[in-house]
């Protein structure tokens, strides 16, 4: 076995504010090899890295490069011994051109000589992006392509991806594991992060599970199954599934609810609806559907095809032309409080953009939206705060949120609490139409599961779900119907009865059904 | 409970940045040669020891604690209001102008405290209307509105209000419209009633009311207020409205319960700077009513104490300026306590490394 | 009017110009850094008062560079303040404010006539001689300045990381930027931009000092920055109009026969509303970096 | 003891705080007593601060420096009746405050009627003056002013036999501490023919004399015309002695040290004190009055003592450059000020200033 390029001892985390995120966790990083790093939300698989690659000092423990003890007092120092890393929020300067954010990571400036180096990088990686665009105009995936080219115009040894695919379309899944597989080749050490265990099965060489800051497994991939893996994740054996994996998917019961259709009004109906982008031309291409009660339709495609223009537009947060209407009336333009009075939910695919108000308290944040509502609304709009908290406790019980407390602010809480904050909220307002973006992006597996299986309880109690996501996997398992998006006009609208993953992804990729 | 360790938390840290900045300040006084033991003995003699020394401490504070609430409200929303300055030229006249006839006294007083917030609110619209609709921003405007505003007052002191046999300054408020003095022998009125009861109001109105959620979650974070149903305009011309309310009416504790003056002089001598006093006092009690109350009172106390070091310590106002500035420098790092704590953590990490 | 009034409005307006500009031309560079000093104003009277000492003891070419380096000492403890304590902008700004006022009023105290400091003749820095009338060196310095500090923003290294560090510190971070470092070092040069506004103030514009010397323009200077968007070349444009119109508007108030129409009040509040109306018509709207008065913390 | 109270100007106005200073100074040299200066911060520091020395019952007397102290005092002087009050530049009627008043319109005509002269000796078509905030005292210097000139111009018909044709250009600036605000309206001023611009506005005669040397330079002059007239203290030494061909000097100075020697004496009563040409109180500066002056730049540190015969030399050949006529003219001025033969207008009130104006408007035909 090859010497560790890098070996981190018996690492102690302590945050600030006390939660102690890693509690004495050794881990080394080989060359030539993919290492998984698998856990659940919070496990601490991101402030390891954090640690390893110079951006958060431990508390106790070091960390060791070829042999020698170093300290690593920040991302400068780590990149100079050859460390790079590819964060799970993106490290982007959103109004920078994608070469000013190279320039950043290298450290040379946004010059020809940078140009030409980039223009070779991405030649030899086949990641290709439009070097002048600011990074703010462009699709998720691309900007996660603009991360790793960023780590890989310096030379590194050591290269850290944290969740890298969550946003990315199979065919660039595959493309970046291709790259990987290359750069292993050459003898990079390379640490990848993933909620997906398909993922981390087809890719690493070897997986190290944390559970609640400590390790509690390293495991050979080719020794392992994604039964133990899920095992060791979480400490015992997945609860059954509400649904099954994506192979099976033939026998959904589709009649039962082809039946409940027939002869049933849609509550929403979308007509040629045109959303302008904001550097101008149209993000939205006339767009026309329409969505039945008791019927999930999931939106599949690559982020960055006009989703998000479309859920806001519907959801009375962007301008937008053409027709939508709900129960026969017209919604577009409307405020956001007069849809929710109309019935429409909506759990938006930014949750720190939308979804909540990080420095309110759990309690605040359980009632944005519904603020006006007669229940929390007293004589001269004083805010009756019994009620909220009562509300507020709802929700914590029925969603079972974990929160230190009514009054802790909400970026207390965990990435999967929060969600689960938000969507509680949003079903709280008893809408007939529940427009849920992205609803377990970056969740781990029980939180997802979780949240899925909320949607299609609503679903079957009849209320009509428009479901987007970048996950093809959990649009395919969900959905009654799908619809595939690509530059802003659907490309096909099926069933997932009739599709395959090839299929799904051509449709993404933009040819027409 | 959680709420409460923030609070007393934040408080200790101001004191313990207050005492910093008097230790650091003292140094100072040291190498200029004067005593700074007997300088803080005048200090804190004048302005907190006995009921004349307090009554000095709030006179001063009545209308910082209008002012900064005219900041704070517009900060928890997520502007940046700095006209609390013109605002209040124009309260502070509009009150003034209401003696221009009679009414039977203490309805005189509400009604000229009702031209006053009008006043403001007036003084207050322009730059709400450019920002809500135009998008200018407000730091401009009001930076810009008070300039002019200072003008309009000259002119207004010199030519409209103008006392006809005393040129220098306006007609006198008349007695019915005045705030009476609360103690007597100082220049305290019961217009810090007023000031306080506002402060509590916005308190009640920014945490107890559904507009002031919606204020506060429009600053907070305005996409998720939009979200939410908030509507940004409203909220930015009900921040302007507030504010313009409350430092007009800054303007006429002035104008109206100030012994001795009861009017406003050329060249606005008696009530320049309160607006931008204010924005200081509600930094050091971060943009909280409640804070600002006790920000207030703090800084009006180091206002007066600064009289009183002239005349007992011998050091002039100019180096008490420089006291003042220290004082506040200290109170520029919130988190002294964690400065502190963050040297205890650093021993343990290097402790662990070995 | 004839040309000789022409030359003269433009000259003075220039003169008028060049501090605010300087001063907002330098706080652009802080901003976009992600420092936001309302303590401008306390700086040029600090360093007004210190170029004049500076310029006493050596010469003008010392009185500039005391008048910088005074600026540089505030913007650097400004920035020890804010960018690694984490303190809290605002206040810092207004106690430097206060710090100023009463330091410079004391200071031209201990100089022997209070309030007032005169700067002799012979130490000021020369006036370029012009058919029209003297030019400072510094206006033609203020005209180029804007300039450099657009191509040190846009084209270099330096510039890119100021920019970055504004908008998100911690991308920044990770790409490897000392976040702390650059920050300090761009609100120390914006401060020190206004230390040689103030030293220019002291020893070539009005040749003395006085404990209101500033009057406002370290506000106006942030105003202006506001007006240019955060863009250095418009800072000339903000500096000139709002000049332009002061020097203007004591024109006009001197012309026989307008005061009696309007009252001087209201031809004083021209260059306020000229700047308004320019911003309402033309600017609109300003994209602040996003980080800009956000303190980075790594955890 | 002596408590002096300034207001918000504070010492550095260059006009009554400071020479209230200087007064009291001297008093206290030749008295031997001490001094404890209060400076007011804001306006609104002015009642406790005189509540607050009386309360300590401790000083002698408690010198009020400026008339915007005057509604506060009369306040605090019914509550401390045994305690002795004074005040400059305002009436505080009090058994125990005495009021000193100043008749700056007297010293206004004086510097006035020397402009008008100036103009029209030397074929400029306008004379300038630059004043501060708009207030009734302003009022006496540019109705005194206005008065001035316009009999100057009449002396100079009546002397040269021709009918000289000379404006006036006046402008409040708003401000008593902006000095580039007076810079730029004594370049304006400058510009359009100012022979001499009438510093009305304390600190803001910086700027006013900056601006003349400037134009001076442009000219390639030492010395005047174009000129600046000084004001409250003699400010005829600045700028070499030859840029500031007069100083309407208001003897604050002069007041304090007076009522001081009173309390000294044992003389001290309340009531008014009103200081004219005739008390010297105000008046046209002279030769000695520059050597006093220059004493006090020295010792201020603002000019080197070496300077002291340059600066006199200067000032008494830009005073010989003029015809003795015009000195002896504005000689024969005061002494009918003095005599009553002449009363010079003194508007208080704004109607009467505007009643100034439109009898005197000065305006070019
Ligand atoms: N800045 C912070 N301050 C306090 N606690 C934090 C901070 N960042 C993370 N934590 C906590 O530390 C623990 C580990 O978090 P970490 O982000 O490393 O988890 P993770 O394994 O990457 O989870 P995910 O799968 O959600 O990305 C969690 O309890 C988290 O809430
Ligand atoms: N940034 C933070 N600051 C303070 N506390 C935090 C922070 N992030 C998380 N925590 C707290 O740390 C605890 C553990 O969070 P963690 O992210 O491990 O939760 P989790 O169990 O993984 O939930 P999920 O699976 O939903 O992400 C939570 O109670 C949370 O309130
Ligand atoms: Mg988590
Ligand atoms: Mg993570």
């Amino acid at each position: 076995m090859p010497e560790p390029l890098l070996k981190a001892e018996g690492i102690v985390k302590v945050y600030p504010d006390g939660t102690v995120a890693l509690r004495g966790v050794d881990f080394d990083i080989r060359p030539g090899e993919i290492q998984g790093l698998l856990g659940e939300n919070g496990a601490g698989k991101t402030t390891l890295t954090k640690i390893i690659s110079g951006l958060l000092p431990p508390t106790l423990g070091r960390i060791l490069l070829g042999g020698e003890p170093v300290r690593l007092r920040s991302p400068k120092e780590a990149l100079a011994r050859g460390i790079g890393m590819v964060h799970q929020h993106f490290a982007l300067v959103d109004d920078f051109t994608v070469l000013e954010n190279i320039a950043l990571g290298t450290g040379r400036p946004a010059d020809r000589a940078l140009r030409a180096s980039v223009a070779e990088l991405m030649e030899r990686t086949g990641l290709r992006v439009p070097l002048d665009a600011p990074v703010e105009n462009l699709a998720v995936g691309e900007r996660q392509r603009v991360e790793i080219l960023k780590v890989l115009s310096r030379a590194v040894r050591i290269l850290i991806l944290d969740e890298p695919t969550s946003v990315l379309t199979p065919v660039e899944t595959d493309e970046l594991f291709g790259f990987l597989r290359r750069l292993k080749g050459e003898g990079v050490g390379i640490v990848f992060i993933t909620h997906k265990l398909r993922e981390v099965l087809e890719i690493t060489d070897r997986v190290t599970v944390l559970r609640r800051g400590e390790v509690v497994g390293e495991v050979l991939t080719r020794e392992t199954s994604a039964e133990e893996l899920a095992r060791m994740m979480v400490g015992a054996e997945l609860r059954p599934r509400g649904r099954r994996p994506v192979e099976l998917l033939t026998d959904i019961p589709r009649e039962r609810r082809e039946a409940v259709r027939t002869g049933v009004e849609p509550v929403l109906v979308v007509e040629d609806l045109r959303v302008p982008a904001e550097g101008g031309g149209e993000a939205v291409k006339g767009i026309s559907f329409e969505l039945y009660p008791g019927e999930i339709l999931g939106i599949a495609g690559v982020e960055g095809n006009g989703q998000t223009e479309l859920v806001e537009a519907i959801c009375g947060l962007r301008g937008g032309r053409g027709s939508a209407r709900l129960r026969g009336r017209e919604i577009l333009g409307l405020p956001p409080l007069e849809l929710y009075r109309l019935g429409l939910a909506h759990i938006p695919e930014d949750r720190w953009k939308y979804g909540l108000i990080l420095s309110f308290t759990v309690a605040e944040n359980s009632i944005l939206g519904r603020q006006r509502s007669p229940r929390f609304l007293g004589p001269l709009t004083v805010l009756r705060w019994g009620e909220v908290f009562a509300h507020a406790r709802e929700l914590i019980a029925r969603f079972s949120i974990q929160a230190p407390g009514l009054e802790a602010p909400a970026k207390s809480l965990s990435g999967g609490n929060q969600q689960k904050l938000i969507v509680g909220r949003e079903l709280s307002k008893e809408p007939d139409v529940v427009i849920a973006a992205q609803p377990t992006r970056g969740l781990d597996i029980g939180a997802a599961e979780y949240i899925r299986d909320l949607l299609l309880g609503l679903r079957d109690e009849g209320k009509a779900i428009l479901l987007v996501s970048a996950d093809l996997d959990e649009v395919l398992e969900l959905s009654d119907r799908v619809a595939f998006m690509y530059e802003g006009t659907f490309t096909a609208v099926t069933t997932p009865a009739e599709l395959d993953r090839e299929r799904a992804g051509l449709y993404m990729g933009g040819m027409r059904g | 409970m959680r709420r409460l360790r923030a609070t007393l938390r934040a408080v200790a840290e101001s004191i313990l940045a207050a005492a910093i900045g008097l230790v650091v300040a003292g140094f100072i006084l040291k190498a200029w040669g004067y005593s700074p033991i007997s300088a803080y003995i005048a200090l804190f003699e004048a302005s907190f020891r006995d009921l004349y020394g307090i009554a000095g401490a709030l006179a001063n504070a009545t209308p910082l604690i209008l002012t900064a609430l005219t900041f704070a409200v517009a900060a928890r929303a997520g502007l940046f209001n700095i006209g609390a300055e013109g605002q209040m030229y124009f309260g502070a006249l509009a009150a003034v102008a209401a003696s221009l006839f009679r009414l039977p006294p203490g309805l005189h007083l509400l009604v000229a405290l009702a031209f006053a917030g009008a006043a403001g609110v007036l003084w207050s619209l322009v730059p709400s209307v450019l920002r809500a609709t135009r998008g200018v921003s407000e730091v401009i405007s009001t930076i810009m509105f008070n300039w002019i505003g200072r003008y309009l007052a000259f002119w207004l002191v010199a030519n409209v209000l103008v006392d006809p046999y005393r040129a220098e300054k306006t007609i006198t408020v008349l007695p019915g419209s005045r705030f009476p003095t609360l103690v007597p022998g100082t220049d305290l009125s019961y217009a810090i009633f007023l000031a306080v009861a506002v402060a509590l109001l916005v308190y009640f109105l920014l945490w107890h009311t559904v507009t002031g959620y919606e204020m506060r979650a429009a600053g907070a974070n305005p996409d998720a207020a939009r979200y939410g149903g908030v509507r940004s305009a409203g909220v930015i011309v009900l921040v302007f409205l507030l504010g313009g309310i409350t430092a007009g009416l800054a303007g006429a504790t002035q104008s109206l319960g100030r012994p001795p003056t009861y009017a406003v002089y050329s060249g606005l001598p008696q009530i320049s700077n309160l607006g931008f006093d204010g924005i200081g006092v509600a930094m050091i009690g971060r943009n909280h009513p409640l804070g600002i109350i006790f920000a207030a009172v703090f800084y009006g106390g180091l206002q007066s104490g600064a009289r009183v070091m002239q005349l007992f310590a011998g050091i002039p106002l100019e180096m008490v300026r420089v006291v003042q500035g220290v004082i506040v420098l200290a109170l520029a790092l919130p988190e002294l306590l964690r400065i502190f704590r963050i040297l205890r953590r650093r021993r343990v990490e290097l402790g662990g490394e070995r | 009017m004839t040309l000789g009034y022409f030359w003269s409005i433009l000259f003075l307006s220039l003169h008028a110009m060049v501090p605010i500009t300087l001063t907002a031309a330098g706080e652009v560079v802080g901003e976009r850094a992600g420092l936001f000093n309302i303590g401008l104003e306390g700086i040029l009277l600090l360093s007004a008062f210190t170029g004049a000492l500076g310029a006493e003891a050596g010469g003008w070419p010392l009185g500039l560079l005391v008048g910088i380096g005074t600026g540089a000492v505030v913007g650097l403890f400004f920035g020890l303040v804010n960018a690694y304590w984490k303190g809290n902008q605002l206040i810092t700004g207004v106690g430097i404010n206060l710090f100023a006022l009463g330091f410079v009023a004391f200071g031209l105290q201990a100089l022997g006539t209070p309030g007032f400091h005169d700067v002799p003749r012979d130490v000021r820095l020369p006036a370029i001689q012009t058919p029209v009338g003297g030019l400072s060196p510094i206006v033609l310095l203020a005209l180029v300045v804007p300039f450099a500090i657009h191509w040190f923003l846009n084209r270099t290294r330096a510039g890119l990381w100021v920019r970055a560090v504004g908008e998100n510190p911690e991308a920044a971070d990770v790409a490897g930027v000392p976040v702390e470092l650059v920050r300090l070092l761009a609100t120390t040069f914006g401060a020190a931009l206004a230390g040689l506004a103030g030293a220019y103030m002291a020893i070539s514009w009005m040749g003395s000092v006085t404990k209101e010397m500033a009057a406002g323009r370290g506000f106006i200077a942030l105003a202006t920055v506001v007006f240019s968007g955060l863009r250095p070349i418009l800072t000339l444009a903000g500096g000139f109009i709002f000049g332009f119109f002061d020097s203007l508007a004591t024109w006009i108030a001197n012309i026989p026969g307008v005061k009696e129409a309007v009252p001087w009040q209201f031809v004083s509040t021209i260059p306020y509303i000229a700047t308004l109306l320019v911003v309402t018509g033309v600017i609109g709207r300003v994209r602040f970096p996003k980080a800009l008065g956000v303190p980075y913390r790594r955890e | 003891r002596v408590a002096l109270i300034l207001d918000v100007g504070g010492r550095g106005d260059l006009s009554f705080n400071d020479m209230g200073f200087k007064g009291t100074e001297e008093a206290m040299a030749e008295f031997g007593w001490e001094m404890t200066v209060i400076q007011s911060a804001t306006a609104a520091d002015y009642l406790p601060n005189i509540r607050n020395a009386a309360r300590t019952r401790a000083f002698d007397l408690i010198l009020c420096v400026g008339f915007l102290l005057a509604d506060a005092l009369n306040q605090v002087a019914p509550e401390f009746p045994d305690q002795k009050f004074a005040i400059i530049d305002a009436v505080v009627d009090q058994p125990n405050v005495l009021s000193i008043v100043f008749e700056e319109q007297e010293g206004s005509a004086l510097v006035g009627a020397l402009a008008g002269m100036l103009a029209a000796h030397y074929g400029y078509p306008y004379v300038g003056v630059v004043l501060g905030i708009e207030i009734p005292v302003l009022y006496h210097f540019e109705g005194g002013y206005r008065f001035g000139i316009d009999w100057g111009l009449k002396k100079y018909a009546q002397v040269t036999g021709e009918e000289p044709n000379v404006g006036l250009l006046w402008v409040y600036t708003g401000t008593f501490s902006d000095i580039a605000k007076g810079k730029a309206a004594a370049e304006a001023q400058l510009e359009q023919g100012a022979v001499a611009v009438y510093n009305v506005a304390g600190p803001l005669g910086i700027g006013i004399l900056e601006a003349v040397t400037e134009k001076l330079e442009e000219l390639g002059r030492e010395a005047g015309p174009p000129f600046m007239i000084g004001v409250d203290a003699n400010q005829d030494w600045m700028g070499d002695g030859n840029k500031v061909i007069a100083s309407m000097m208001k003897r604050v100075d002069v007041g304090c040290y007076t009522a001081i020697k009173m309390v000294h004496e044992g003389t001290f009563a309340g009531g008014v004190l009103r200081m004219g040409l005739a008390n010297r109180g105000v008046g046209i500066s002279r030769f000695l009055d520059l050597l006093e002056f220059i004493d006090f730049g020295v010792a201020a540190g603002a000019i080197g003592a070496e300077r002291r015969p340059e600066i006199a030399a200067n000032w008494a050949a830009v005073r010989a450059s003029l015809p003795t006529w015009i000195w002896k003219a504005v000689d024969e001025l005061e002494k009918k000020i003095l005599s009553g033969e002449i009363v010079v207008p003194k508007p208080a009130t704004r109607e009467e200033m505007l009643q100034v104006r439109e009898l005197y408007p000065l305006v070019r035909e």
